[in-house]
């Protein structure tokens, strides 16, 4: 059950190339600039769209052998994505969402629970708060029992004490699914804590220096020098 | 200005060869517009713009339309045609138990369909062939039957018949004692506001050379 | 003549009722086949795709007369589908059926399609990932999305069989007592003269529009 | 007869000419009403909306024979409101054209009703924050947004308006050789029992119809 | 240019009820959990929607006076607002986005290199990243130049370095814009660092001790107890 890429995609503005792999109980932490090309990998990995040349493997499993001209359509490939921008159902109320996905041996309550959104369960998705919506997204991806997960900035738009907490949960969940994840952040004390390894990516590639470039950055949150400009 | 004149569609052979003789003749011509009979009397009647109007008194004069002239310009006669691809030809082809669908405009209110119910009550027909019967509402209508085999024969009007007889398997006239007469008639509107040319078509109509288009029509 | 009595007539009665029974079938056709089409050409991009497109939008650029008699052509006794069917269409309320299924099939085609075609892409992305078919995408996820646009594309479907009378004409006779719908009762009504008994229809045509109206308004929004 | 000689006729020509003419008039005219009723029909719910949007569904539920009547009896020279008009609509180009408009205008309002219904409110919220009028909001965010329903509805309206033969008949006259569009052409040789000249027109608004089609998909696509 | 707001709002699962005011050049940071009501307290002031009771005054103008069933439309409020899920307008490119609601007098050119988004002038929204989105409706919310900024939780999907640069522009966007700032946050740091006035929101009240409950959590992020649900 483990995840080997190696792609290449022209995007607009540079090429993305990378070649990793991913294990079960693993999770690698994504991180790097805005526009870096994270996004536009987990939508690779997810089948959301195709690479110019390369291959993906899951489990000894082709998914992606583009000298074959093979990709196997997204419904077979078994992911749970939680998205950056969270796309709930909007016909359906937030447990019909979670339901959606759901394989029949999951406890959809129970997981409502653990993510403080049970009592929200009868709401339409545009009548909850962003933060709620983000943890609904959550639940909705784990619900489908994935064989991978894929989070691109999950936690986004939650506060800390909610954020971590589900920290810690992913961390649990790390050992319990026993499955590859794979984590987008910008948090980077969050992928330190988290990330079995970290894959920083700038301009498509990735930069393993940049990850330390950012340490004093992070240490003290600094202003810049920034000149006014109005 | 022209004036207008509203023709049932049947005629429209006829109207227009008869317009062109006015051309002809006198170097003036009138607007043609053709509908259903139905159309004919509420354009008639609505409108305001129509001078003359052509079809079965009946229709026009039953209705109430209001006419300062009326004038007729023949009868109109019923015919039975057959499909093309059918082997009947004659009347007698109505007995036939071969023979399975025969059509006829609706016949309490279209004329045509009133002439062929007539005969065949005259006939003495009706009882025996009513199952056969399918009755439509207009003898357009009955003709497209005709030409798709649909039906086997159906009622229809000489001028019509006339028009299209390269698309039937033949036609015989009924006689014409079978059914009250069908004057066919043009008329002027009390509303018209071009009475003076209309005025001239309808002597127009008189003379030999209308009256020889309007024979050659079936009338 | 008034109003009542026009009404209760059995030349009233008996087109009131067969257009019900017309418009319950078509109406029904409409949104079963209107949505599978819907499917079908939104999925990829073929020639043959085009091909079905431009056929189920002809009836409307058509003058109903002429698609009429096409359809006599094909569907007759002696004509090239017509000769391979068991059962009759002309002259038959299948016949009246099938005309007005037809005149309103592009009014809930097409705008089901533009709906289709519009922003649900993102939620078929979601779905997608969790598994789901095309097939269960379109249905559990696409259409409930596009639900307005569905009510108010089958109104147009809907409306477009309650007036229908050159198709009607041409491939249910307009026979009376059989095959004579309301719109057709209109039009006889007109063609013979009578136009009061034209008017009453006509608002009876009305009122039924105003009840398809209000339940699609509220069907929609639910 | 030939396909080609009849094609040329005089007798063909004039109508297509005169269809030609009508569609781009009757277009604009939906485009530009059209939009216009969308944007008062979707800002506020009110009983006069409601009515609007009722008396805009009419002409499609209603025989267009009926429609054609009650216009008719509305617009003539004694009718109530053509009274009052001191230009001539009956038996003139104007007549066809509105005619052709009025048909025609429940297919785009409609669908573009849906649409602005839709999903494109959140785009007002942002545009309303920017400072943006209701009217500006209308015009340079929700159109742009639902361009590809409008395009939908509006092929719907065209093509309905180049099919319609009752409404044009009453208005317009059916008169040969000013008023007789191509549909009217068609119902004429049917009516006739001309059918190859039938077929050879109808192709003719197939081909037409095929036109506005492409160039929608086109126009959609931007 | 102060603005006084004293409002109650029924929620579906508590009561909003906040009063305070914010001044020009001053930045009012709201913090606290996923549901508190803070994004439908930027509602409120934007006036997408209407509150129960209350009134809301900007610069001695009453923008609402409940009392009165008065409540001033939206687009008269001259605000900007960049929410939490940006909304750019997908038919227009990223600087007529920016551009749409902007005031003739802006340099629109030097916002997006300013905000690092120049190069990506000409593409639509939907081709490019998450972060770039986000700067880009900040762009588009301050080139409208409002009398009241409104934003909420502006750098979400923004990693460290952007957002730290975007923080120190903000600070100096304060003195020059000189108008008042609302600011919704989960970053209790970038609150502190920022906000003349730091305001907790939770369960709809404003909750003086909320602030301090959370600081041990925020100086050393750790797991809190989740049991594994799975
Ligand atoms: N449109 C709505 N109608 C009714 N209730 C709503 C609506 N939007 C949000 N709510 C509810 O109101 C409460 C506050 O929501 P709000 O969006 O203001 O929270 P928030 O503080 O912004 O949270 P977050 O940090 O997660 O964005 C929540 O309980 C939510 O479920
Ligand atoms: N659909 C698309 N088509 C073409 N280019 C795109 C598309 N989506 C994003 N891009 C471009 O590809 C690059 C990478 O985008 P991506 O969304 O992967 O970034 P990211 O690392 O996720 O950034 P962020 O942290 O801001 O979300 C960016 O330059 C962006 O402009
Ligand atoms: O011209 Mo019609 O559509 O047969 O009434
Ligand atoms: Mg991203
Ligand atoms: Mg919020």
């Amino acid at each position: 059950m483990s995840l080997y890429i190696d792609i290449t995609k022209r995007l607009k503005h540079f090429t993305l190339s990378t070649s990793f792999s991913c294990h079960p109980g693993q999770l690698t932490a994504i991180v790097g600039p805005s526009g870096a090309g994270k996004t536009s990998l987990i939508r690779l990995i997810a089948g959301l769209e195709a690479p110019d040349t390369g291959t993906l493997f899951f489990n000894n499993t082709p998914w992606v052998e583009m000298h074959k001209g093979y990709s196997m359509p997204t419904n077979k490939r078994k992911i749970g994505l939680v998205f950056q921008e969270y796309t709930l159902f909007p016909h359906m109320d937030i447990r019909q969402n979670i339901n959606f996905g759901a394989s029949n041996t999951i406890h959809i309550d129970e997981l409502m629970h653990t993510f403080g959104i049970y009592h929200l369960r009868r709401e339409r998705p545009h009548s909850i708060s962003g933060g709620e919506r983000q943890r609904a997204a959550f639940c909705q991806a784990l619900a489908s029992q994935p064989d991978l997960l894929l989070l691109d900035e999950p936690f986004s738009a939650l506060d800390v004490k909610t954020r971590s907490f589900l920290c810690g949960l992913l961390a649990d969940l790390k050992t319990s699914l026993n499955i590859p994840i794979i984590h987008v952040t910008h948090d980077l004390r969050e992928a330190n804590l988290l990330g079995d390894a970290i894959m920083a990516l700038e301009n498509g590639q990735i930069a393993p220096d940049w990850l330390s470039r950012q340490y004093h950055l992070h240490n003290n949150l600094l202003y810049p020098n920034t000149s006014a400009y109005l | 200005e022209n004036a207008v004149i509203a023709s049932g569609a049947g005629y429209k052979k006829m109207v227009n060869a008869l317009n062109a003789a006015y051309k002809h003749e006198t170097g003036r011509s009138l607007d043609i517009l053709f509908g259903n009979m139905g159309r004919v009397l509420m354009l008639a009647k609505q409108s305001g713009k129509v001078d003359l109007v052509l079809g079965d008194e009946s229709f026009l004069v039953g209705n109430n339309l209001s006419l300062s002239v009326r004038q007729e310009l023949g009868k109109g006669k019923l015919v039975l045609a057959f499909a093309e691809s059918s082997a009947f030809s004659t009347e007698s082809d109505l007995d036939t138990i071969k023979a399975q669908r025969i059509a006829l405009p609706d016949f309490k209110k279209a004329v045509y369909g009133k002439a062929a119910r007539e005969y065949l009550i005259n006939s003495g027909r009706l009882p025996r062939i009513q199952p056969k019967l399918v009755e439509v509402a207009t003898v357009p209508q009955v003709f497209s039957y005709l030409t798709t085999n649909e039906v086997d024969m159906g009622f229809l009007n000489l001028t019509h018949a006339l028009n299209v007889a390269d698309k039937l398997g033949g036609f015989v006239v009924i006689d014409e004692s079978q059914y009250s007469p069908i004057h066919i008639m043009t008329g002027l509107l009390r509303t018209s506001r071009h009475k003076e040319e209309a005025m001239v078509f309808l002597k127009f109509l008189k003379t030999p050379l209308a009256q020889s288009i309007i024979h050659e029509n079936g009338l | 003549m008034d109003f009542v009595e026009i009404l209760i007539q059995p030349e009233t009665l008996g087109p009131l009722w067969l257009t019900t029974k017309v418009l319950v079938i078509a109406g029904c056709f409409h949104l079963l086949i209107g949505i599978l089409l819907g499917y079908y050409l939104t999925n990829g991009q073929s020639m043959m795709r085009l091909i079905v497109d431009f056929f189920v939008t002809l009836p409307l650029v058509f003058p109903p007369i002429a698609t009429g008699f096409i359809l006599l052509m094909l569907l007759g006794r002696a004509g090239l589908i017509g000769r391979h069917i068991p059962f009759e269409i002309v002259f038959s309320f299948s016949g009246v059926v099938l005309a007005s299924f037809i005149s309103g099939l592009p009014l809930i085609v097409k705008p089901l399609i533009a709906a289709l075609r519009g922003d649900v892409g993102k939620l078929a992305e979601t779905a997608k990932i969790l598994g789901k078919s095309d097939w269960q995408i379109f249905w559990l996820v696409l259409l409930p999305n596009v639900k307005k646009n569905i009510a108010a594309g089958w109104f147009l479907a809907l409306g477009r069989s309650l007036g229908e009378v050159g198709i009607t004409l041409m491939l249910g006779g307009n026979i009376i007592g059989r095959t004579n719908t309301l719109s057709l009762e209109i039009y006889n009504s007109v063609f013979t003269g009578e136009f009061e008994r034209a008017i009453i229809l006509s608002s009876l045509i009305g009122v039924f529009s105003l009840g398809i109206f209000t339940a699609l308004k509220r069907l929609s929004a639910i």
